[in-house]
């Protein structure tokens, strides 16, 4: 039992730069408790200014290595309705099959690489490698899958390539479909195994009620375009992401807080299952029954559960996306004509691995540039983890300090602020060889 | 088609691989030894396998490679008059692949192709007195000649070595120099073109070594070994003391990849120095536009 | 461990594709792990040795604050390598050199954004620390990564094609976009990455670089050619050459106001700022 | 040898039929024009065609080839185990369908390259294994070609078969027994008649008028131009405007000037020497050690090229080194070409005689 507790946790998370977790609570009440996020500044909104508008989307995929294919469809997303683009339902199949592509690797990636060691209360990866090697290689193959079915369809993971204003520059061959195809057939194994793993977990049941933010559809579990809907019961047009958003700044972090209805609110896989959970594939909804994952959740841990739900959910689309591709056929398109108009403006959104993720551009006559903005998932998280915080730490002040920094770091890892800073991944081929 | 003149033996024929045989397979050499020449340079003493004797003739070259880090035009040093079983080479580091060969030591192996290319016609120097004019590194394939032709003295005339380095520490073969100063039927002038406080010799460029020299231009052959630059210099020389440019011989470097002929990298106009040089009179070199 | 030699990785201002691009390469060549050991690589592990001899640097250096770092590890390491466009070029990060640092702290963070976000023009790791080896591309290509270590591994000097990358583009026997009326840069571009973008139908946009002998008076012709507009071709040779282009003077295919606008132009706008802190 | 004739409906079977036996390549369309590949469905082939980006060449010497494969400490060179094993690539049973009358003429320059002096096995094991079905060009590709000027509107005798397209049926001549006796067991083809000869003649007389000279000069000329334009000053304009982009060696069919490379597995240990193409036009080409550059100028470089198509080649093997295609002057983005310049040249050295 301690009374003075004091938990910093250096760089745990990423939010395109380092973060750390500071809880200070003496004799018993909490002196401080947040997420502080010590990003470099990129100042993306103020480099767009003056740039032609074809070069948004390979501009805003750098943002994120990770994130870059849904970096870059907001990005079109927004340009296409500043430009009056009408997309083909071509282009709409194809851009969706690449958005699977990165939905998959960076959920395989998170959930392997981050949760399950948590879980398995191994540590990390490496303790992992060794005692379920097939754990990891079949890691490995789920995630070598997304990385080439992205290469397939845009040229690769990292800074897509072949998708541009109005519809894409290259299209994949019918035999790259079918290729895909038979590799995705293949998976479902792999995908079966998934489930069957996390079933397992003893997910902790910490819960907190809160706002859930997610794109949704009438008819589709979708990631791009839709509405912003909300668990408090609002739907709002894309355009109207500003009122949702709220952005402050927050004397802590560098990042951009968000609020809507309530002083916080949740993006991410938790929140689209919350949201839409009817439309998912029926071997979804299976896998979410096994995982215990019920609507409503506030479960926060519970999103790396939601995500698996989604790894299910997406093999299966794409599955039906080339199915629909391959009867349709794949034909050579250009893209689709530009209007330009004087300060136009247009608002994009994707549901990116992470949650909703925002750009708005206004173009000039000239094809340029002239406003930007764009706010991404985990600054929209952010204030949501505090509270979490918050209400997680007093529960757990008669653990030790080390079991203390455990939960909390596992809890920050449940929003999967970004992966990469703290994947033990590398660790997997330590021990494999 | 090509001239006839060039030389197409290689004793290092590729070995055959299912009826196949391949210009581009070296064969596998032993080095059985190695000296530190100077800061930049090393010589190695080559063994082909089973001692094979290289065959080749003063002014050719072989293609030397590390598979893994690449291969590289290297001339023969040594006299085919003196060694059978080894033939030596002298490299200096002045690259990747150089660098690399460097770090070799005695028992290593390395790749052999060749030896390749037209070297010195040393029949026809024959009778004839010989002054050999060679800068830096050209000293290595002119070694082999003056080697030759200390071995056949009696064939030949005068023997005339000039031999100019940067400066003293860059002189190769200080040895061996010593050796043809003293010989009376050897002229060996050094120059270098910047003394330092140890030289007591000759300063200047090459050239200036002329002005001690005196030659029968009825009865002499020139040949010359070094940078591109030394080369107009050297022949404004030897034409001023009466050379025709059939009288004097030249050896040119080029960038080669193939040594065979094919890959383009070491064409002077339409000639590949790879096998119808790298030696050529000047004569021949005043044909071409690109040459000097 | 072992003699094997350590490595280590860090990131600077990045998105951070290029450490990704490296995870994916060990997906694939796992053998890398026998050649040498890894000590620091916040991507993918926790662990922190700081006794290494290779570091791979990703990210511009955008805050004077960085450089002690970024000294700190040209110290400790033997070889230095420039990982990706932003190290090796300042990249996409060199973009925002175009307008004063006031001017861009205030357009995204609001009025206290002078004051809570250091930053000063993005600049390529080799302005303030000496670089051995440099891995262009953004992302870097995994194949060269791979092939630069084992360079490194021998001893020797990683060596990078210097022709530009229509090469690798037609022996991939692609129709010139050029010559279809499609903007590329590849004339210009250093060459590697085996002309991946040209490959997938897109112009080359120059993130490995210039390649030495790049022909800028004849590639703008080019590009008007297109109907280009003279704005735009300028933000194609600074999407991720900003700082090249700044550095290039009397040389420079571009006017200087390309490179360098001045802050009053700028309209003052709230359009991506946040609201006051509460 | 003789003459057979298909009916043009026949071809797919005799397509179909080979491709049990062979690798099949052939102009395919593609996406924003034609280019050799595979024919997996002999529909996809394209005997009425565009000139291609890359001519046929890549099948005689591939892009990248594998001289031979070998073992060795890479980290520490020279010590160990060294073992080498040649690599004879791509050597299999091929027919290339629809090769242009130019383009034959770059294979016959190949066949003489790495036939004389020192033989190239790699090249020839697979050149024995590739059987040429040419075809005749009767009306011009497009406006960048001149084959007429350099003498390559015709079939020069590389072929073991030629096919000719005369009224809805292919002509086909058999340039080689083997060429005949693919066509017998693969095809239905019949005898030629007296009357199908005589068609043959009209369209093949008729089919001049339709190309076009562009040169001003003779290509006997072009040696001796070349010579006289040494010092011409129109290399220095072209220059400055070259790209040194290598698109131009790259995609003609009668360059094959290739760098060396040697390629590392991962473990260090195993590898493979290869040969790729390179180019004379870009700097590093001519480079030594010591960093001379024989050909530092672009001017230089670019005069190095138009001198092996017009004069050394010529002196080497006794053919032009240019089949007149026009693959360069498609891909020069700065609009530097062979007629044009030969044809300044020729200018140039009509108003400084002499040069
Ligand atoms: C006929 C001939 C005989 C030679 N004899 C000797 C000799 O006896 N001793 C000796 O030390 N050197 C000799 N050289 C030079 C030697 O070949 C080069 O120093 C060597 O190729 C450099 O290779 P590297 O990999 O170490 O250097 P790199 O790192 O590859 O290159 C260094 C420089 O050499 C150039 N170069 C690369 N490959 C070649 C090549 N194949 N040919 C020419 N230049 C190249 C590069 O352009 C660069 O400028 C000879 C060259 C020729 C053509
Ligand atoms: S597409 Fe680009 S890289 Fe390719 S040849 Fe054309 S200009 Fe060069
Ligand atoms: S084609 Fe150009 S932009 Fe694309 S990866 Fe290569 S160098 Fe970069
Ligand atoms: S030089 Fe040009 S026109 Fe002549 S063969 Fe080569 S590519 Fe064709």
């Amino acid at each position: 039992m301690a009374e003075n507790v004091k938990v910093n946790v250096h760089h745990l998370t990423r939010v395109e730069g380092h973060g750390n977790i500071v809880v200070d609570v003496r004799d018993g009440s909490i002196e401080r408790c947040e997420l502080e996020i010590v990003e470099t500044p990129r100042f993306f909104e103020a480099m767009l200014r003056g740039r032609p508008y074809h070069q948004a989307s390979h501009i805003t995929s750098r943002i994120c290595g990770i994130c870059a294919i849904g970096h870059a469809t907001a990005s079109l997303r927004a340009s296409e309705r500043a430009l009056q683009v009408e997309l083909s339902e071509q282009t709409k199949l194809l851009r969706k099959l690449a958005f699977h592509g990165e939905m998959l690797d960076s959920h395989i990636l998170h959930v392997y690489m981050l949760i399950a060691p948590d879980f398995l209360d191994v540590g990390s990866v490496i303790p992992l490698a060794t005692s379920h090697p097939d754990v990891v290689l079949r890691a490995l193959r789920m995630k070598k899958f997304s990385g080439d079915l992205c290469e397939a369809i845009v040229g690769r993971h990292t800074h897509p390539i072949a998708m541009t204003v109005g519809g894409f520059t290259h299209f994949p061959s019918r035999e790259d479909l079918e290729r895909m195809r038979e590799r995705a057939v293949e998976l479902v194994a792999d995908v079966d195994a998934t489930v069957e793993l996390f079933g397992t977990l003893p997910w902790p049941t910490f819960e907190r009620e809160t706002e859930y933010v997610a794109l949704v559809h009438p008819d589709e579990y979708g990631f791009i375009d839709g509405m912003i809907g909300s668990t408090d019961g609002h739907e709002l047009p894309i355009s109207a992401y500003r009122t949702v958003t709220n952005e402050r700044l927050s004397p802590h972090s560098t990042a951009k807080h968000a609020a809507f209805n309530r002083d916080s609110y949740m993006v991410g896989a938790l929140a689209r299952y919350n949201l839409k959970h009817e439309h998912l594939h029926p071997r979804a909804k299976e896998a979410a029954a096994h995982l215990g994952l019920e609507a409503p959740c506030y479960r926060p841990y519970m999103n790396s559960a939601a995500q698996v739900v989604e790894i299910v959910h997406c093999v299966d689309d794409v599955l039906l996306l080339i199915d629909t591709l391959l009867e349709r056929g794949v034909e050579w398109e250009e893209p689709a004509p530009i209007t330009l108009s004087p300060g136009a403006r247009g608002v994009g959104a994707c549901d990116v691995p992470r949650g909703i993720l925002f750009h708005e551009y206004q173009i000039g006559e000239n094809g340029l540039i002239e406003e930007a903005n764009c706010i991404i998932p985990t600054g929209q998280n952010l204030g949501n983890i505090d509270l979490d915080l918050r209400a997680l730490v007093p529960t757990l002040l008669d653990q030790s300090e080390a079991e203390i920094t455990h939960k909390l770091e596992m809890l920050v890892r449940a929003y999967d602020p970004c992966i990469s800073c703290s994947t033990h991944f590398l660790d997997v081929e330590f021990v494999g060889k | 088609m090509l001239d006839a003149t060039f030389n197409l033996s290689t004793t290092t024929t590729p070995r055959a691989f299912n009826g196949h045989t391949s210009i581009y397979l070296p064969v596998i050499a032993t080095i059985e030894d190695v000296q530190v020449e100077s800061k930049l340079e090393k010589v190695y003493d080559v063994r082909l396998p089973g001692g094979e004797n290289l065959g080749h003739s003063p002014g050719q070259f072989v293609m030397v490679s590390l598979p893994g880090v690449g291969e590289a035009p290297i001339s023969v040093m040594s006299s085919p008059s003196r060694t059978h079983d080894t033939f030596r080479l002298c490299i200096r580091n002045a690259g990747d692949l150089t660098n690399v060969i460097h770090k070799l030591e005695r028992g290593d192996r390395v790749g052999i192709r060749g030896p390749f290319g037209r070297g010195f016609p040393i029949e026809v120097f024959k009778g004839k007195d010989v002054l050999i004019a060679a800068g830096g590194l050209g000293i290595a394939p002119a070694r082999s000649l003056i080697d030759q032709i200390i071995d056949n003295r009696a064939d030949f005339g005068r023997l005339i070595i000039l031999y100019g380095a940067r400066n003293p520490s860059e002189l190769l073969f200080r040895d061996a120099m010593a050796e043809w100063e003293e010989r009376d039927d050897v002229e060996a002038l050094v120059t270098v073109d910047r003394a330092d406080d140890t030289w007591l010799g000759h300063v200047g460029v090459i050239t200036r070594l002329f002005e001690h020299i005196q030659i029968n231009p009825y009865h002499t052959v020139a040949i010359t070994v070094g940078p591109p630059i030394m080369y107009r210099f050297v022949v404004m020389e030897l034409s001023g003391k009466g050379l025709t440019p059939e009288q004097i011989w030249m050896s040119f470097e080029r960038r080669m990849k193939c040594g065979v002929g094919k890959c383009g990298h070491c064409q002077v106009n339409h000639r590949y120095a790879c096998q119808e040089g790298p030696a050529w009179t000047y004569a021949e070199a005043l044909a071409f536009e690109e040459a000097l | 461990m072992s003699n094997k030699p350590k490595i280590a990785f860090f990131d600077f201002t990045s998105c951070e594709g290029c450490q990704l691009t490296v995870i994916d390469a060990l997906q694939t060549h796992l053998g890398l792990l026998d050649l040498v050991e890894i000590v620091q690589f916040r991507e993918a592990m926790t662990e922190k040795g700081e006794d290494y001899q290779i570091a791979f640097v990703e990210g511009s250096c955008t805050r004077k604050s960085d450089e002690d770092r970024l000294r700190q590890i040209r110290n400790q390491a033997d070889v230095v390598v420039a990982l990706g466009a932003c190290a090796h070029l300042g990249g996409i990060n060199s973009m925002k050199n175009r307008w004063t640092i006031e001017n861009v702290q205030t357009y995204v963070y609001g009025q206290n954004g002078k004051e809570a976000y250091e930053s000063y023009p993005a600049r390529p790791i080799s302005a303030v620390v000496q670089v051995d080896a440099v891995i262009p591309g953004c992302p870097i290509d995994r194949f060269e990564f791979l092939r630069i270590v084992q360079q490194m591994l021998q001893g020797r000097k990683p060596k990078l094609p210097d022709y530009p990358l229509c090469v690798e583009c037609k022996l991939a026997e692609n129709a010139c976009l050029n010559t279809l009326g499609k903007p590329c840069l590849g004339p210009i571009t250093r060459a590697g990455c085996d002309a991946i973008c040209p490959t997938y139908g897109d112009g080359c946009e120059g993130c490995r670089g210039w390649h030495p002998e790049a022909n800028f008076e004849h590639m703008r012709e080019i590009l008007r050619g297109h109907g280009l507009s003279e704005e735009d071709i300028d933000a194609r040779f600074t999407m991720f050459n900003h700082y090249q282009m700044e550095h290039m003077g009397e040389d420079s295919p571009l006017k200087p106001e390309a490179v360098l606008s001045r802050n009053e132009a700028l309209p003052s706008s709230d359009f991506a700022a946040p609201q006051e802190a509460d | 040898m003789s003459l057979y004739i298909l009916p043009k409906d026949q071809l797919s079977a005799f397509v179909e039929a080979l491709q049990a036996s062979f690798r099949v390549v052939g102009p395919t369309q593609t996406e924003t024009g034609y280019a050799f590949a595979d024919i997996v469905d002999p529909e996809q082939l394209e005997l009425d065609y565009d000139t291609t980006v890359l001519p046929p060449k890549k099948y005689f010497l591939p892009q990248r080839e594998v001289l031979f494969n070998f073992h060795a400490n890479a980290l520490e060179p020279g010590t160990g185990q060294l073992e080498v094993e040649p690599v004879f690539q791509d050597v299999t049973p091929t027919v290339i369908f629809g090769v242009h009358t130019c383009d034959m003429n770059g294979i016959m320059l190949y066949d003489k390259v790495f036939a004389e002096g020192f033989r190239d096995e790699h090249y020839m094991e697979r050149r024995d294994q590739i059987y040429v079905i040419g075809i005749e060009c009767l009306t011009p590709c497009d406006d960048a070609s001149f084959c007429k000027d350099m003498g390559t509107l015709t079939a020069p005798p590389i072929y073991d078969l030629h096919m000719t397209e005369v009224n809805g049926s292919y002509l086909l001549d058999t340039g080689s027994e083997r060429g005949e006796a693919l066509l017998l067991e693969y095809s239905e083809a019949k005898m030629a008649k007296s009357e199908d000869m005589q068609l043959l003649g009209r369209t093949l007389s008729a089919k001049w008028p339709h190309f076009r000279h562009r040169l001003k000069m003779s290509r006997d000329q072009t040696p001796s131009l070349l010579s006289l334009g040494y010092d011409a000053h129109i290399w220095e304009d072209l220059g400055e405007r070259c790209l040194a982009c290598g698109s131009c060696t790259n995609v003609c069919p009668t360059c094959f000037c290739f760098d060396v490379q040697d390629e590392l597995d991962i473990n260090m240990e195993d590898g493979e020497r290869v040969r790729v193409w390179d180019s004379c036009q870009l700097h590093e080409f001519a480079l030594v050690a010591g960093g001379h550059n024989f050909r530092e100028s672009k001017a230089s470089r670019v005069r190095h090229r138009l001198m092996r198509k017009g004069k050394y080649i010529k002196q080497v093997h006794g053919l032009l080194g240019c089949t007149g295609c026009g693959r360069c002057e498609r891909a020069c983005l700065v609009d530097i070409t062979i007629p044009g310049t030969l044809n300044a040249l020729y200018e140039e050295m009509q108003l400084e005689p002499g040069g």
